[in-house]
């Protein structure tokens, strides 16, 4: 049941992925100044909002677990920031992608961009730290701390463009800005690569939870075979 | 004050051989020579990055110091013996949070005159608001390095793990005191604009000063 | 007949999935002395430190003269003497009482009393650096005992004690015992704790599964509690 | 070949878990980090001081590795086991050398390519000589680092003492290193003068190893 | 009589000013068990580590089967038991026994097999980390048994187990003993090692106050030893 639920969101992901590539490629315009690279945006914020989303899951994850104690919610956690590291990272390869095309250099040191590669070696950091605890449920609770303290850099990213003057291009969707700043095609295109993106998230951290509760199941018979 | 006296329980022990500060302070040095060695400091550009190399300094030298917080603790099971006494967590943690504090401020204080001859700087003419931002810089590297420190004190990798999860999350308060130190240092008053930094720094010490007092309980009781 | 001085009802502990403790109840009272037995790994530490507060229970309660052992109240009234000695070596002998009378809000006075009744007056002044086991063990005893606790908290006290050591030890407990303290002492030394204990609780992988007073047969053969009432 | 199998009992407790390989690196790249904000390097200077600023993050990452070098043997008295051992003290060190050597080197040349990106160089077309500037200079490093963790390894100060010996006494190997580096990452080729730097580089390394081999079983046996 | 297969001769040991050892001498022989008595502080660790050459005398020699003890060929012969388990938590149980397989120059398949002989073969690719106190202390003596050492070196080996682990490994050092192996601990738990001596030796603040055979006495009386030969 579980694995069917599963696989039919995994389904729908991989649809309206296919749907949007097709869309993005074949029927959208080429951008007037930067030419088809532009495209890769599709990909680029949609990434890092999922990514967002993914942070944000964790976070309530890591509350729900120190005040529930329940080991399942500290897998939540994990899966969570596992994917979102992964989307995190497809936002920032994209966008060196794209830097290199427009700006001729993988990377420049400004305000977003740095906080970008700040917040994912922050959540590298969390994953660091639950390799080096062994014991399921310290792991657990000193990880959700950190947690807890990692999503301020989160928080601080997302308000980076709004601090200090960047070389990356400002906000541009209508909800941040108020205004509309790109064409409405091109926005709507935005938020379905975005719940694509998210659905795909959303199976992968299924996956990862399943993954999790097998290996408690073997590292449970292997505590009991040492018992013998 | 329950607090004050863990403080000045860890600054004795600390005091008591002075071999952590003497090495802390000779390390502190080491590394400014490092830096002498790596970037040209004869430039008229030194100024520019004088905040900056200070900050990178007091960083690493404070990550040394900070491992130790509540590693201390470890040799004869002290730790279990505080956190059985009547002492809280929050209690404990803030005190060994100011000791730290202490020790660190004071390496810096003694590392500014030594810089300021390395690197040919004057500091004595905006002393004291240099020293507030010390203190604030300070504050939050201990705060976060004293709460990271609870949190990594029973893995092996301790010396490993602490900076490279302290570094990324300082990086705002370090940014921020690196700025302001530098404005200062090139003989400029802080204004304007750059209230942001200041701003921000003070917003990093309270929040996770908040944070941290909340949460150390759960760390320490497992 | 007097309140409890310890209760324990129900406590479980995981350490992920794998049961540290199983529904694990007993009570203690004034004056009585627990001896804790049970094999490598069957849960004994785990259980004197849920006692003590450094780790809490997963599902049960530990009411400590009816506090939780996590109120600063009932913290108060414990004394733990557990494997490490919990004092800083770089410290002086009196260094060190004074900063633990100082946490328990005792005179130092008292500090120095405990000193002599270790018979370590003559170095109070030396750092614990340079002491012998056996003064290092006396002085954690002195530490322990400094703000006369109501419940006593010992895990293997007598681990890698030579005979004297021992033996003040036993005499500071039955002292205490005397006085109506309560002791709870995990030990694998079994002659040297049935002298002092009034009970004895087995503790199977988790489960406790005997606890009640000592008799004379317990004291005459220490394998006795293991062959009768173990499992395994 | 004994301090082979010393050798590759080392990695494989290091690359079990992988903890502290990617501890390691991580920490390099945090350290990148933290010196693009001391340092503008969005600049034209960043190739002069490229090489500088390379062997200092080697540096710092390699202070934290070496220490755990004999440190590793600790928690179980593992170190005593192998002093008992046939194994000779040249041979433990020999072999832990190698194990830190494999290890620091592998972290650098991980760290290359990202150096590269971030602070937009080019080190491809000179990469063989590049590579061969690192594994002298790491050599350098690690065997004094070997040494000095085997002379510290007993001390409660640990963390902090290492670095504050290692680093002096490693500033002619360092120095070369970076000149060295800088150069080729500039785009040139060694040649004329700067040869002298290399000749330093092995010399250090040569110098050191036979010293560190013929003192180190001193050092072990108390 | 066969030539000594340990040899202690006119041993001192300084820490700073302070006299550990002070002239001991001693030999044992193959099949030879030494128990060595002594109070905390008495110097017992600081002479075994001298025997297993992790330390050296200040003055005097010591021999291991005529050689010193910092040669490889005498450390080849040599197993050490300490405190610590000597073995690796991140490691596996037979990475474990093969690193020192090889350290030793012996065959893998002898690894193997001290895993079955100390009941660990069906965890032996479970890290050791996962291991309860009974399973890490079976594979220590594993491995300081491995390459068949002639003589072994145990620093309270019965620490801290309980009576099944203690029982294991007094039937191992039995069967060692049996097979012409020499034998020498330092213990305080006098009962568990007088079962095993065939000597015992006393030592009171650095110097040996007593070497001989174990009589009937000691083993009906443990506290006999310190009685009759102690001076303190
Ligand atoms: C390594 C390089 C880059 C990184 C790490 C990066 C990172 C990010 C991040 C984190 C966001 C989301 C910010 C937010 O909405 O709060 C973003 C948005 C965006 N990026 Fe990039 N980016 C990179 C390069 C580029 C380049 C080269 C371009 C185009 C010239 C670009 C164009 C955009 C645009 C248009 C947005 C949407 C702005 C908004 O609505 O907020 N990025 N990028
Ligand atoms: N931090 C931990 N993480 C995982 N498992 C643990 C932890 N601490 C203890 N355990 C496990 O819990 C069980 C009980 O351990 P505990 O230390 O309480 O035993 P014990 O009765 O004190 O044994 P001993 O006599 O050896 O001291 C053991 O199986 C142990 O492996
Ligand atoms: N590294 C050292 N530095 C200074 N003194 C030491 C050192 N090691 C041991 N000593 C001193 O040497 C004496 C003998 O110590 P040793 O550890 O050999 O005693 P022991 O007989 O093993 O005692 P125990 O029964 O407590 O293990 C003690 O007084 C101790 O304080
Ligand atoms: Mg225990
Ligand atoms: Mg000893």
């Amino acid at each position: 049941m579980e694995k069917n639920i599963r696989i039919g969101i995994g389904a729908l992901a991989g649809l309206l992925l296919l749907r949007n590539l097709y869309v993005i490629l074949f029927n959208l315009p080429d951008e007037m100044d930067q030419g088809p690279i532009y495209r890769i945006f599709f990909y680029h914020l949609p990434a890092y909002f999922t990514a967002m989303c993914c942070y944000l899951a964790a976070l309530a994850a890591s509350v729900l677990y120190l005040t529930k104690r329940d080991l399942r919610y500290d897998a939540v956690a994990m899966a969570a920031t596992e994917v979102g590291l992964a989307f995190a990272a497809v936002n920032l390869i994209t966008g060196m992608i794209w830097g290199r095309v427009i700006w001729g250099i993988w990377w420049a040191w400004d305000a977003r961009l740095t906080w970008a590669l700040i917040c994912w070696l922050v959540y590298f950091g969390y994953l660091m730290l639950r390799q080096a605890i062994d014991d399921p449920s310290e792991r657990a609770k000193n990880s959700a701390v950190l947690s807890i303290f990692s999503f301020v850099s989160v928080a601080i990213t997302y308000k980076a463009i709004e601090w200090w003057r960047t070389q990356h291009p400002g906000p541009v969707l209508s909800f941040r800005t108020g205004k509309q700043l790109i064409d409405p095609g091109m926005e709507r295109m935005l938020y379905a690569n975005f719940l694509a993106l998210l659905l795909l998230a959303i199976v992968m951290v299924t996956v990862r939870l399943h993954q999790e509760t097998l290996q408690r199941q073997i590292d449970g018979l292997r505590r009991r075979a040492h018992a013998l | 004050m329950i607090f004050l006296q863990v403080a000045l329980k860890d600054l004795r022990s600390e005091l008591r051989t002075k071999e952590s500060l003497n090495a802390s302070l000779s390390f502190a040095v080491v590394i400014l020579l490092l830096f002498s060695f790596a970037f040209d400091p004869s430039g008229e550009a030194v100024a520019e990055f004088s905040g900056g190399l200070l900050w990178l300094v007091f960083a690493f030298a404070g990550a040394l110091i900070l491992n130790r917080s509540f590693a201390r603790e470890l040799p004869n099971d002290c730790l279990e013996v505080l956190l059985a006494s009547p002492v809280s967590g929050a209690q404990l943690f803030l005190g060994k949070s100011i000791a730290s504090f202490v020790l660190l401020l004071g390496i810096e204080l003694l590392c500014l005159p030594i810089f300021g001859i390395f690197y040919n700087l004057t500091w004595t003419p905006r002393f004291l608001p240099l020293l507030g931002i010390f203190v604030l810089g300070t504050w939050g590297l201990t705060i976060l390095g004293t709460l990271f420190s609870a949190l990594t004190v029973n893995l092996s990798l301790r010396e490993l793990m602490l900076p490279m999860l302290l570094y990324p999350m300082l990086i705002p308060a370090l940014m921020a005191a690196m700025r302001l130190t530098t404005i200062l240092l090139s003989g400029n008053d802080i204004g304007g604009d750059d209230l942001v930094w200041l701003r921000l720094l003070v917003g990093f010490d309270v929040v996770f000063t908040t944070l941290a007092l909340a949460l150390v309980e759960t760390i320490l009781v497992r | 007949m007097s309140a409890p001085v310890l209760a324990v009802e129900h406590v479980y502990k995981y350490f992920g999935d794998y049961p540290a403790l199983r529904d694990v109840s007993f009570s203690l009272r004034g004056g009585e002395c627990l001896a804790l037995l049970g094999r490598n790994g069957a849960g004994k530490t785990t259980l004197l430190k849920i006692l003590a507060g450094l780790s809490g229970a997963a599902q049960g309660h530990v009411k400590l003269f009816g506090d939780s052992p996590r109120h600063a109240a009932a913290r108060r009234r414990i004394g733990l003497l557990g494997h490490g000695i919990g004092v800083y070596d770089e410290l002086t002998a009196i260094e060190n009482l004074t900063i633990f009378a100082q946490l328990y809000g005792v005179s130092k006075a008292v500090a120095r009393e405990w000193l002599e009744r270790t018979q370590l007056a003559h170095v109070a002044d030396s750092p614990v650096r340079e002491f012998s086991r056996g003064m290092r063990q006396r002085l954690a005893v002195a530490r322990a005992f400094l703000h006369d606790p109501s419940l006593l908290i010992l895990d293997e006290p007598f681990t890698a004690l030579d005979d004297r050591a021992i033996a003040l030890l036993q005499t500071l407990l039955a002292e205490a015992k005397a006085a109506g303290r309560t002791i709870i002492m995990s030990t694998h030394q079994l002659r040297e704790a049935m002298e002092l204990a009034s009970h004895v609780a087995l503790i199977e992988r988790g489960k406790l599964v005997h606890f009640g007073p000592r008799t004379p047969e317990m004291l005459m053969d220490p394998g006795y509690v293991y062959r009768t009432f173990g499992a395994v």
